[in-house]
């Protein structure tokens, strides 16, 4: 789960970062009494919105409107503006970063911070990036703390507050289960206030169960992605055109592989997981109809999958949908034959093997064979 | 001999009445798996196929001298049942749930460290030790016993490599399906050391995919300590960077962790990367 | 620190666990408005108090004043009552017992309990007593719990209150640093309720720090004990005569251990831990000699500690307070020469092992040589 | 050889600026270890005793290959000492320090075992190896080289009974100082395994006091795994019931840890314990 600027810091104050004060709008003249001077800010889940000209200055009610009617409806990088947020200007001293995120070797939270806030984190060089290990069994401890004041080289006072939003950032991190808590920049005001400039928090879709609060709050899906997720089935949209149907994240991502090896492209990723309940296969080739490929690759190797339910499914959706797509299948495991048998009743043709599917869909696609 | 799960082991499954659990209690015996109990709480006393379930883990080791676990557990209660199983004294457990929390995962996967406990999982297909025993859902009948280890972050395409190296007249040791999550009990450089050591197994393939540096660090452990000939299979390798391919974790992050990445690592190693998985054989026939 | 009753129970309700109203009173005019009808029950730190008549019925204010002009200022097993806590009377449907404490051997908390509470749990037969470790680390996991309520074979309603009072004990004993949390009984009323019915708390002394809040609180302490605490000075009164004085405390009972060997018998243990500061050590001397020993035998193997120093402060005690106390001295370490010379001024005698101090002591004792 | 500290430990020691910490850094150099460096927050750029200080355990460990840490740091301030010096990875650490909040206890000393490292102490005299190195506090002298292993719970004491064997002949090969707090990080039975695998020690002297069972555990595991000869000595056989010894955690309980059931279970172990300390040279040469 991604958060909009304005919900992760709504989430960050109560955790007691301190952020600027602003204001929600999705319509010009619903701003009524920003905090002004104020920050006109594109509520998108993409970065570079600055340099896009997402984030802009006004200095009274009338411009601020105005900039909002100039933001409002802008594509930045793929991404409809539909929320801008006003929010206080910071007399800006120092911005610096700070992030929170798991390292997966390590098995540790990893606290990350630099002195060189403001710009993408990414092209801060390494040796200015300060990177601490926090073991989670223990919780965070002081030294932490001090080894990275130490390399921020900051004053006592800035120093204390700095510490106090690392702390409080830790503790959102492990209670509201984040996969990433960013803050970027972390201004330091002239007045010698720390304040959240940026707010970016990633919550881990996993828990989304202990988090009922966060339920639909995500909005980094398109429309068919978000049908496919109320269903619960994992389905990516690529940049390609022909749709990949298989099971397993691996095997999809081999599939997907294969199939650009040979010269083709895939448009969506659907995993279909361990499931065979044909009423939830149909539903995923559904989708994947939806998507207009034009041709479908199914790939199964079986577990527990039934090759020949999951056949059916895909049986009764090309007939219920009276879909003319071309359909490659390669289907290994628990009734593999009567699976084939079910696949060729709609014409589709069989593979043995995922290289030989990935050919046999890239020349469908072509117009053969 | 094989790595980690020997005929010894006597296995208890914990959620044993769920329709997985039954399942796959079914298909471990049928492999040669001694399970000796099931467990799930509320239902002690009853038996499934065979097995008597019980309401605590320490039940079963206490009646039924079980020292390995398989968890068939929904994500929520997953922390307490792999804490539970630990507790209890058992010291493999294997954790086949997806989808857990990451910072449960931070929990628990450390805690089993400290009581010197392997945990394999979560969110993995488990292992399998032809001729010996089975702690896992990949099907019984594409193994063949044989000496070629097998590591992977997968969980089907798992399958699908192990049949073709089957089919290839490759049999294996032992299949350790270490999985997909970013924190896992034994990871690929774990998994490598023990091959590396075990008697039985004379060579080794790796199953990689995108997202984290398991696969960089599994090369460099490899040009370091591992003598065997190894070859691997990377997936994920024409994945749109920045979209998350499912469950598997496999986030592309700025440089590190690409499949190219980790091809090059390999490469460095010498390690030969499979084109396809198809072509996993055939590279093991080469080495 | 071990805490009252009322403490105990003012603490317990903090952490949502259920207690009994009630009102503490000094004298029994304090007794205004107690629930009525109620228990009246001596405060002190001691276990015993029912059988001692330490805890008794009464149904009017009249009688409870009158029950607690009875109580206070009552001797039970060496402690005075100073107060009672009146409280409304429970209808006891069933008492169960709940412990919380540290396994060493497993570095882990030890949860305890058992239907067969309200009696004195170390009678309690071992096969009753249901006991699950707590991994720290991870927390009070659910299975604890379930095997715990499994065990007690309560009612599904009475079980999830258990539940409750289990988990903010766990919560209690870890947040509040004790070394035990003892509920004892835990009372299942006539009316469904589950009640604290008695409450043990004992906070770990080293985690003072954390708690200024406790200061203070500890009463298990007689005034010259409570006088070296005040002075950071390990100091315990015994039922003997002789007064030992060493360094550390596992020399100090290995010294106590030779004088009963001997025939004698320790009346104040002071460890005087590493300290060679002779303002200390005279004030250790001068807390010695106020338990009125019939001969000091001090015993210091040093390590830091300067024999010397030691020697330097024990002079200067006796002179000071011109005490005519006999020392039997045994002092290993840096300038020992010293320090037996300076021992030998005051007319102190010297051993060369621990036996043979502890022999010359009771030797001393007995008027001799 | 030796058990745990040899000559190859590069020491840090963590609040070298102390009073105690700068005593004990003259000390243990003087015995022959190689302190390498100190860390005092704040103090880094300065010197103790010639060993430059650092301001983190990690600069201690990139700059001076550090692998074993020494902490004489007030007791609010160790877990987070005792964990940087873990996360730094250090794989000896040495807690002198008394009167830690058990629950701080409770928690680093499991994480110190899940990160493979050996901790020593809370509220210990430290580990020395007469001829090799020393991390702690016993006065240098009383050491006389040997083949005898000790084990101690206990501070002063230890220097009474290490004294009396050098004074009779018994030089030690390594002495433990295990510490007196109720949750330490290497308890009697690890310092057994220890010294029974060891090629240098021949004996082994066991000083223990009321309180706990570690004891208890000491003669169970001596009867099972131990094949060298135990002399052991029990502090606090008069201490009266109920009344806590000081901070060394003696409190007795009902039936269990009490002086009695220790030397009942030394007895029947085959342990002989000796009435007083300065028997422990007599009974060693009875062995």
């Amino acid at each position: 789960m991604k958060f909009l600027e304005h919900k992760a810091k709504e989430i960050f104050a109560r955790y007691e970062i301190p952020v600027p004060r602003g204001v929600l709008a999705s319509r010009p003249e619903d701003i009524v009494d920003p905090p002004l001077p104020c920050m006109v800010k594109a509520q998108v889940l993409i970065g570079g919105r600055g340099k896009a000209g997402g984030i802009r200055p006004a200095e009274t009610l009338e411009e601020a409107r105005e900039v909002a009617t100039q933001i409002l409806g802008m594509d930045i990088h793929g991404y409809r503006v539909k929320q801008v947020y006003l929010e206080e200007r910071l007399h800006i001293r120092k911005e610096l970063y700070l992030g929170l995120t798991i390292d997966r070797s390590a098995r540790e939270p990893l606290l990350m911070a630099t002195a060189m806030g403001g710009m993408d984190v990414e092209e801060v060089p390494r040796e200015a990036l300060l990177m601490e290990h926090i073991p989670a069994m223990v919780g965070l401890q002081p030294y932490v703390v001090r080894s990275l004041l130490r390399g921020l080289a900051l004053d006592k006072d800035i120093g204390e507050q700095v510490a106090a939003v690392v702390r409080h950032a830790y503790d959102l991190f492990r209670k509201e289960d984040a996969e990433l808590v960013e803050i970027n920049p972390l201004v330091v005001t002239d007045e010698g206030r720390v304040v959240a400039g940026d707010a970016k928090l990633v919550v881990d879709d996993n828990a989304e169960y202990r988090h009922p609060e966060y339920a639909g709050l995500d909005q980094d899906r398109t429309p068919l992605e978000q049908e496919a997720h109320d269903k619960g089935i994992v389905f990516i949209q690529l940049d390609g055109d022909i749709g990949v149907i298989a099971n397993g994240a691996g095997l999809t991502m081999a599939t997907l592989d294969a199939l650009n090896l040979k010269g083709g492209r895939g448009g969506v990723f659907l995993d279909l997981g361990g499931t065979d309940d044909p009423e939830k296969v149909k539903q995923a080739f559904e989708l994947l109809i939806k998507a207009h490929p034009s041709v479908i690759l199914v790939n199964i190797f079986g577990g527990i999958t039934k090759a020949d339910t999951v056949a059916m499914g895909v049986k009764q959706a090309l007939d219920e949908m009276h879909a003319t797509i071309p359909v490659v299948a390669r289907i290994k495991g628990v009734n593999e034959a009567a699976a084939k048998e079910i696949l060729r009743s709609v014409g589709s043709q069989a593979a043995e093997t995922i290289e030989e599917a990935a050919e046999l869909a890239v020349k469908l696609k072509s117009g053969g064979p | 001999m094989a790595v980690l799960l020997t005929k010894k082991a006597r296995v208890v499954v914990q959620g044993i009445t769920g329709h997985q659990g039954q399942f796959h209690t079914r298909a471990m015996r049928d492999f040669g798996t001694k399970v000796v109990a099931g467990v799930t709480p509320g239902k002690a006393g009853s038996k499934i196929e065979g097995v008597p379930v019980f309401d605590r883990v320490r039940d079963a080791v206490l009646k039924r001298k079980a020292n390995a676990s398989i968890l068939f557990v929904p994500a929520p209660y997953v922390k307490d049942a792999a804490v539970e199983a630990i507790e209890a004294g058992i010291k493999l457990v294997v954790i086949i749930t997806e989808r857990i929390p990451f910072h449960d995962c931070l929990d628990f996967v450390p805690f089993a460290r400290s009581k010197g406990v392997t945990l394999i999982g979560p969110n993995c297909p488990g292992i399998a030790s032809p001729g010996q025993a089975k702690m896992g859902i990949i099907p019984n009948l594409i193994f063949k016993e044989g000496d070629t280890g097998v590591i992977s972050r997968s969980g089907t395409l798992t399958y699908e490599i192990v049949y073709a190296m089957s089919q290839g007249g490759f049999g294996q040791s032992t299949c350790v399906g270490i999985g997909g999550d970013p924190i896992n009990g034994t990871n690929m450089v774990d998994a490598l050391a023990l091959f590396q050591k075990d008697r039985k197994t004379n060579r080794i393939v790796l199953v990689g995919e995108i997202g984290g540096t398991a696969e960089e660090e599994a090369a460099e452990f490899i040009k370091k300590k591992v003598t065997k000939p190894v070859v691997a299979y990377v997936a994920g390798r024409t994945a749109p960077p920045g979209k998350r391919m499912g469950h598997a974790g496999a986030i592309i992050q700025a440089g590190r962790g690409t499949a190219e990445s980790k091809v090059r690592a390999f490469d460095e190693a010498g390690v030969p990367v499979a084109q396809y998985p198809g072509d996993v054989p055939k590279l093991l026939a080469s080495t």
